[in-house]
């Protein structure tokens, strides 16, 4: 297993690598200009912003400034922002811990719905519960996050006045009453997430543990004189997990796009409306290092998604 | 007939489809003493299968649903028994064989895991003692190294091997009846015949009823004592194995029994293989008389009126047919 | 054991008393069976005709300001409202949906034949190449959508809108933009489902009477891995209309004069409190939309995957 | 009014004849404003108490007013004024760092860390204008103790003209001369006759950082100074913690060189978010005291202020929105470069397509129904400081006339009601930066435009790649690829020298100075060109002003350049909050004074 671990590691190198360099030249290339508000301030004479973009090696060509970037990269220096001269590293690490924590949570809202929900629908196909667990499903895909967290703003916020909708790092309150802030004022872009995310695999769950139900070794099973709760415990969800939890882990990159749109939406200082802030001013170390950082996310996560498949599927053997 | 281990009276079991009610089961009669081997003959569609699972209620209801008739096992009727009974009864009195040993066994966790399931479901005994048991099983079903073996999973078994497994799980319980649901129709001819040996040899060292559901008559005369043969969900006829080849009284069992191809007959006699004419009914709307009537070369108007009653001609024989005594 | 009578000589004549069904008259009663997806493609059916026939009973020009009735709520003159310019929103939506819809669907259709030739290739390749086809599709899921999109279309805009005018241009622009970054999902699900066909003993039986790879490919494995790019293409429907939105909320989509109904639902956002209606109107028509493309998504795979349904 | 009729009254309220309210009143009468009027009294050496340009403090201890929370949809990301990129930096390090003077709201001086106001009067100001001797307060501490001197005054100077520093602030150190006569008085020498000379050591260029803690970093380091995280100023807060991209946080300093300020014991800045839910945190829900710049319509501000738990603040300023017409052709390329001073534009060229453009901007609904309070129309391209604002302009909104007017110059209607002449067809390419207001404007000067048979295309063009210096990016400002385009000019001076040498010839930006010359419209007018001269030499205000105003109305006149509606800084704060806000610096320009009314 370590052997297939290394082995998988090496090859996540170059293609790293290879990210890193589309990547550089398509920031390169991109318009846009981290300088965007000298421009209409006729105090700042315009050489100044000339020997600004100079002094970053804005304007040399795409290579030199790659390979500055990268060996900069390895030193474990990670340079600093264009727009607002803090080294990146602390930038990130700054705003890394809200989002994984929004993310996390919505996470595990999305599976806390979907795997009871999408096991007990599966159980009893076409009964009641079955039809508006699946209709509901479709329900909560179908909204867009953008609108829902518009219309959550709209009643929590505005009507009933419950919730800030200004997500503010710096809580003053300690002990209980910090977490209860904390809840309040991320309770709405974890559900908005959460609650899209589980209706995305409700429909999942339902479906793998559909193919597993009428599996002959669940008869079995039944057949062995297991009670139905432990057959469909031990034999059918235990079954079904295996696409399930892979889907999990390849999917969590993509939930970084997702939390983009809750976090410009309920501003949330995370990584998300830090990427779209610095993507707006061509603020490319920024760019770099967070698009790193989630690449390194979708490397890990396959990996992850490999290994957990193998541990829960005999069948795969590692050569 | 009090005393018997298993006592099927009038079962009728119909399957809800978009067209309507599948009458697959329509009024079967079955009984097996202890230690007894009673093998279920029929096409496929003939309601064999249904009426095996049916015993230990395997099959979904709905769509499918238990029309009429008892099952008594012990003098007890399972048919109104509730879920914790059938239970109880599953493995631990009845175990059962399935067709398909490929897909039969659950690929993610080892053999042993399983059959340990089973005994600890059962048994109050530790995991430890459970795979031991297991071990012991495996061994008895003459699977090499059984021990080692035991902790392999299922995909590192041949077709073969996992049949002697799922043995292994139904006997492990020590139950008084194994419903074996064609054994050996997944496999091929030389394992077939080593399943069927392995079967006869379980009987004899631990003495358990056999119900052997099977379609092939070869499978039949090898391990049965006493034959049913079904017919489009009912029994049509029932008798002692030598009897039921020297002289079958039903016109489909006679049809059956021609069919087989003949090796003992010299090549001279160059004779073609005999099919029986047309084709079984549809159970959506069985016809009214005796379902055989319409291939049936004997077949009169009388057939054709009422259905024919599953009449006792002779000690232990028994054949839905009013003419059964003038065609023999 | 000699003896066993091949149960195909005597076939059950049970299906042969009914009428011959062939298999697209069953995939229609089976979907027929799934109320939900039938109302669903009604509603499908109405939105799409609604769009593309609306405007010539709906007359009102979409970009006519008129002060006098600003966010008006629907009335008889302005069945869905007005926005803050006064225009009539129901004339707007009307509009934009044609572009949205196509967007939608055009990028959808661009997304799963990408998705389905990578999928199909490494899925049936294997070995280096498919290493090297999921390094691609990892690369592609890594890269950040928004700086490319700036790029592309930044780059390519002025040179496709001479060649075929600005409407055209950006319209095929954005939805080779939106369908360039949506295939992945598509790729994986594919290339998941040739692994585990490859295997399947009918893809074999197939492959033993001499089917070609293409044929095998077409004939066999592709029909069978229908359901799941079907529920794939479904969701990316919507994702391509929501990407249609975020990309004029950067002013990289149409023209600023265009009402598609992402930028609809932008423009409304701020007045979400007073003038609800702008704003639940477009975001209604997306909603519906998208919904009903998946139902009739979900009532597609189940009448087109016999294993499923009861 | 002729200017000898002025001097005379100046005279009489100098001896005493004429009261100086009596003054101000005749002076209104010819629409010399107030601010005029005490700004021509100021400079005759006749001290208006200053008083009156700055709201009354009312609270009578420092400290006790609790947390003072203020909302920035745009975050600030620095606190070095002198690297300060955008006005979020400099907001955020007005906090701490404080000026000699700052610019009241009505264009005058106010002292902050200087004892007094310099003037030919109290002979701060020198007869040629060549120098300025400004006294310092005294007894000013550095928030770690140290003493505020003349040393430190002198070392900005040198810093912020230091090239190896790179910093913003530069364009105002590189031609002065700073010399210190003792530990607290400066001398400002100009190297000529210069009648605003008050730009350094003034308001958002001004802010004087500790000499003690960057006499080290005044070279190519600077950018590594641990204080430009963690500032040490001589402000009303001292610094507690920053998370950049986020939220500022300052407490009470304890010391401060003004009695009984600051008034609020914490302060907080926070940033981030958009500029609608920025209006929301303040007018509806409350959570925050003050929200900045809210780039809003004038609508929705108006239905938030409906809870009336806070109130929005409209401060005039010299911030304009205006239309371009391109005076050279953008579609045609000349030996390598577009928009070519050598190219002519083929519809503009003629000024009754222009007078028409100007006719179809509806600007009464721009400003009615689009920007409200924030934006009212104007006919002038220069309107503050009040003496500047030509009053010989105006604007009119008429399709009827526009119509006559191409219909006489011979524009026929084609077939697809799009006007041509001699090959030409009325059809523009208009962009603008992507923001809700500008989309609005675009879409009903189009449909204005439609009407006269002028077919706008609209394009709308991210912020960051429209206000763009890359050279290679077609899309920015500078280069004006487009026939058409609009965007709001900032004016940070209280002084439009600088803000109109936008039309001089020499600044028009080309391909040779890389696009980086200021008159975008590339439109030359020898008249022009003399009258800035005359104006940078000019030290009598009002022939100054008069300069200034001929200026206006030859631009405006050209309807090269068609104004808009001016865009004033609009804020909102709650009800109970009394802030001192002023166009023409900073919103921190003197935070020092807001309180809370209980």
């Amino acid at each position: 297993m370590a052997q297939y671990l290394v082995r998988r590691l090496l090859i996540a190198i170059p293609s790293l690598l290879g990210i890193s360099v589309i990547l550089f030249t398509v920031l390169a290339l991109a318009p846009g200009d981290p300088f965007e508000e000298l421009a209409t301030n006729p105090a700042i004479p315009p050489e100044v912003r000339a020997n600004l973009r100079a002094s970053l090696g804005l304007d040399d060509p795409v290579h030199i400034r790659y390979f500055a970037w990268l060996t900069s990269m390895l030193r474990g220096e990670w340079g600093f922002s264009f727009v607002s001269r803090i080294p990146v590293d602390d930038l990130i690490l700054q705003r890394l811990p809200v989002t994984i924590a929004v993310i996390g949570a919505s996470q595990l809202v999305a599976l806390a719905i979907a795997l009871p929900v999408g096991v007990y629908a599966a159980t009893r196909p076409y009964s009641i519960f079955d039809q508006i667990a699946n209709t509901l499903a479709f329900v909560g895909f179908s909204l867009p996050t953008f609108f829902t967290g518009l219309l959550f703003i709209l009643f929590f916020s505005i009507y009933l006045d419950w919730l800030p909708f200004v997500f503010r790092t710096d809580i003053e309150a300690t002990g209980w009453n910090w977490w209860w802030q904390q809840l309040r004022q991320s309770i709405m872009p974890i559900m908005v997430l959460g609650l899209f995310q589980g209706a995305a695999w409700t429909r999942f769950v339902r479906s793998a543990v559909l193919d597993v139900i009428r599996l002959d070794h669940v008869t079995t099973a039944r057949a062995k004189g297991i009670p139905e709760r432990a057959v469909t415990l031990r034999h059918v969800v235990r079954n079904a997990m295996i696409p399930v939890v892979t889907l999990v882990a390849l999917q969590m990159p993509a939930v970084f796009g997702g939390a983009i749109v809750t976090e410009q939406i309920f501003r949330v200082p995370g990584i998300g409306s830090l990427l779209i802030s610095a993507i707006l001013a061509n603020d490319t170390p920024v760019i770099m290092a967070v698009t790193f950082v989630i690449a390194a996310l979708v490397v890990f996560f396959n990996l992850l998604a490999d290994v957990i498949y193998g541990w829960l599927d005999p069948r795969i053997s590692y050569r | 007939m009090a005393g018997r281990l298993l006592n099927i009276q009038g079962l009728k079991v119909h399957f809800k489809t978009d067209d309507g009610w599948v009458h697959a089961v329509d009024g079967v009669d079955l009984s097996l003493d202890a230690g007894e081997t009673l093998s279920v003959v029929g096409e496929s569609g003939s309601g064999k299968t249904v009426t095996a699972k049916t015993i230990l209620k395997l099959i979904d209801m709905p769509p499918g649903r238990i029309m009429d008739g008892s099952i008594l096992w012990q003098g007890e009727d399972l048919v109104p028994a509730r879920p914790e009974r059938m239970r109880d009864i599953r493995s631990k009195e009845i175990g059962f064989i399935f067709q398909e040993p490929m897909t039969s066994l659950n690929p993610v966790y080892t053999v042993g895991e399983q059959i340990a399931e089973t005994v600890r479901q059962h048994q109050r005994i530790s995991r430890k003692a459970a795979m031991e048991r297991a071990a012991e099983m495996l061994s008895l079903v003459h699977i090499p190294n059984a021990s080692r073996r035991v902790h392999d999973y299922p995909h590192q078994f041949s077709g073969g091997m996992r049949q002697r497994v799922m043995i292994a799980m139904a006997l492990s319980c020590d139950p008084k009846l194994i419903i074996a649901d064609e054994p050996t129709t997944a496999l091929d001819v030389t394992i077939q015949a080593q399943i069927l040996d392995l079967l006869n040899e379980m009987k004899e060292r631990l003495g358990m009823a056999v119900l052997l559901i099977t379609h092939a008559m070869g499978v039949v005369a090898e391990t049965a004592q006493r034959v049913i043969v079904m017919y489009a969900g009912q029994v049509v006829e029932e008798a002692p194995v030598e009897a039921l080849f020297d002289r079958p009284l039903h016109p489909y069992t006679q049809g059956l029994i021609r069919s087989i191809p003949r090796l003992d007959l010299a090549a001279t006699e160059h004779r073609r293989l005999e099919a029986i004419p047309g084709t079984v009914p549809s159970l959506l709307s069985p016809p009214q008389g005796c379902r055989f009537a319409a291939r049936c070369g004997y077949a009169i108007e009388a057939c054709r009126a009422a259905p024919p009653p599953l009449r006792e001609i002779a000690p232990g024989r028994k054949v839905a047919c009013i003419r059964a005594e003038e065609i023999a | 054991m000699a003896g066993s009578i091949p149960a195909s000589a005597i076939a059950s004549p049970a299906a042969a008393a009914r009428p011959r069904i062939g298999p697209w008259r069953e995939a229609w009663r089976r979907f027929r069976k799934h109320r939900l997806a039938v109302a669903s493609a009604v509603v499908l059916g109405t939105i799409i005709l609604a769009v593309l026939i609306g405007p010539l009973f709906w007359s009102l020009p979409i970009d006519e300001i008129d002060f006098t009735a600003r966010l008006e709520g629907p009335s008889l003159a302005h069945p869905l409202g007005t926005d803050d310019l006064g225009q009539d929103l129901l004339a707007r939506i009307l509009y934009g949906g044609r572009i949205s819809l196509a967007v939608g669907f055009a990028a959808m259709s661009v997304a799963v034949s990408v998705g389905v030739l990578v999928g199909a290739i490494a899925g049936m390749a294997g070995g280096r190449l498919d290493a090297a086809l999921m390094w691609l599709t990892d690369l592609f899921l890594s890269l950040p959508q928004l700086p490319l999109l700036l790029l592309i279309i930044y780059l390519f805009r002025d040179a496709l809108t001479g060649v075929v005018g600005q409407e055209l241009g950006v319209f095929i622009l954005i939805v080779t933009v939106i369908g360039a970054f949506n295939w992945m999902q598509v790729a994986r699900l594919v290339r998941a489902q040739f692994f585990s066909l490859r295997e399947k003993e009918f893809v074999e039986a197939a492959r033993a009477l001499g089917a070609s790879r293409a044929r095998l490919v077409w004939r066999h494995i592709l029909p069978n891995a229908l359901g799941p790019v079907i529920v794939a293409a479904t969701i990316d429907v919507a994702a391509a209309i929501i990407a249609e939105s975020t990309l004029s909320f950067l002013g990289l989509g149409f023209p600023p004069d265009i009402p598609t109904w992402g930028r609809l639902l932008f423009d409304a956002k701020d007045n979400l409190d007073f003038a609800p209606h702008w704003a639940l109107f477009p975001g209604l028509a997306i909603f519906l939309t998208v919904v009903s493309i998946n139902f009739v998504g979900d009532g597609l795979r189940d009448a087109l995957d016999p294993r499923r349904v009861q | 009014m002729t200017e000898d009729d002025l001097r005379q009254m100046i005279g009489r309220v100098k001896r005493g004849s004429l009261s100086r309210r009596g003054f101000v009143k005749r002076l209104a009468a010819f629409g010399l404003t107030a601010p005029m009027a005490t700004q021509l009294l100021a400079l005759h050496g006749i001290n208006a108490a200053s008083a009156q340009s700055v709201p009354a403090y009312k609270p009578t201890r420092r400290g006790g007013g609790g947390p003072l929370k203020i909302l920035y949809w745009q975050a600030s990301t620095l606190l070095n004024p002198h690297f300060a990129v955008g006005t979020t930096n400099q907001e955020a390090s007005r906090v701490f760092y404080e000026p000699l003077a700052g610019w009241a709201a009505d264009g005058t001086l106010h002292p902050v860390l200087a004892a007094e106001i310099p003037s030919i009067e109290n002979k701060g100001l020198s007869e040629d204008g060549r120098t300025v001797t400004w006294k310092l307060k005294r007894g000013v501490k550095w928030h770690d103790g140290q003493d505020f001197t003349a040393d430190d005054v002198v070392f900005n100077w040198e810093y912020a003209k230091n090239p190896a520093v790179a910093g913003v602030s530069s364009g105002s150190y590189t031609d002065i001369n700073v010399v210190k006569v003792d530990d607290h008085t400066v001398r400002v020498e100009f190297q000529k006759p210069t009648p605003f000379w008050a730009d350094a050591f003034v308001a958002s260029r001004g802010m004087l950082i500790p000499k003690h803690l960057y006499k080290d970093y005044n070279g190519t380091n600077a950018r590594d100074a641990p204080a430009n995280l963690r500032p040490v100023g001589t402000g009303p807060y001292k610094f507690v913690s920053f998370a950049p991209g986020d939220n500022l946080r300052g407490e009470l300093n304890p010391n401060y060189h003004m009695n009984n300020r600051p008034y609020f014991d914490t302060i907080e800045v926070k940033g981030g978010g958009d500029a609608v839910s920025a209006a929301r945190a303040v007018l509806q829900t409350g959570d925050f005291d003050y929200a900045w710049n809210l780039q809003v319509e004038d609508e929705i501000l108006k239905r938030l202020e409906a809870a009336n738990r806070g109130k929005v603040n409209i401060v005039e300023g010299g911030n304009i929105e205006f239309v371009m017409l391109n005076v050279t052709d953008p579609h045609r390329e000349v030996d390598g470069e577009r928009a070519s001073i050598k190219t002519e534009h083929p519809a503009f060229k003629d000024p009754a397509v222009r007078e028409a453009l100007s006719l179809l901007l509806d600007r009464g609904s721009i400003e009615r129904f689009i920007y409200g309070r924030g934006g009212p129309a104007t006919s002038n391209f220069l309107n503050n400081p009040p003496r500047f604002a030509s009053p010989n302009t105006r604007w009119e909104f008429n399709i009827e006339k526009a119509n006559q007017v191409l219909d006489a110059a011979g524009w026929a209607r084609g077939r697809d009601g799009i006007r041509t002449k001699d090959g030409v067809r009325l059809r523009f390419i208009f962009q603008t930066s992507v923001n809700a207001p500008r989309q609005r404007t675009q879409a009903i000067y189009k449909q204005a435009a439609q009407r006269a048979g002028i077919d706008l295309e609209l394009k709308s063009v991210t912020a960051s790649v429209f206000f763009s210096a890359d050279v290679a990016n077609p899309d920015t400002y500078t280069k004006f690829f487009a026939d058409m385009q609009m965007y709001t000019t900032t004016m940070t001076q209280a002084d439009p020298q600088l803000f109109m040498n936008q039309y001089v010839s020499w600044e028009i930006s080309s391909k040779a100075n890389n696009w980086q010359g200021r008159n975008i419209v590339r439109w030359r007018n020898e008249e022009y060109d003399r009258i800035f001269r005359e104006a940078e030499g000019e030290l009598d205000p009002v022939k100054r002003a008069a300069l200034f105003i001929r200026m206006n109305d030859l631009i405006v006149g050209s309807n090269h350049v068609i104004p808009l509606v001016k865009r004033p800084l609009v804020s909102a704060s709650l009800n109970n909050l009394s802030t001192v806000l002023s166009a023409w610096d900073n919103t921190h320009w003197l935070i020092s004074d807001w309180f809370r009314e209980t």
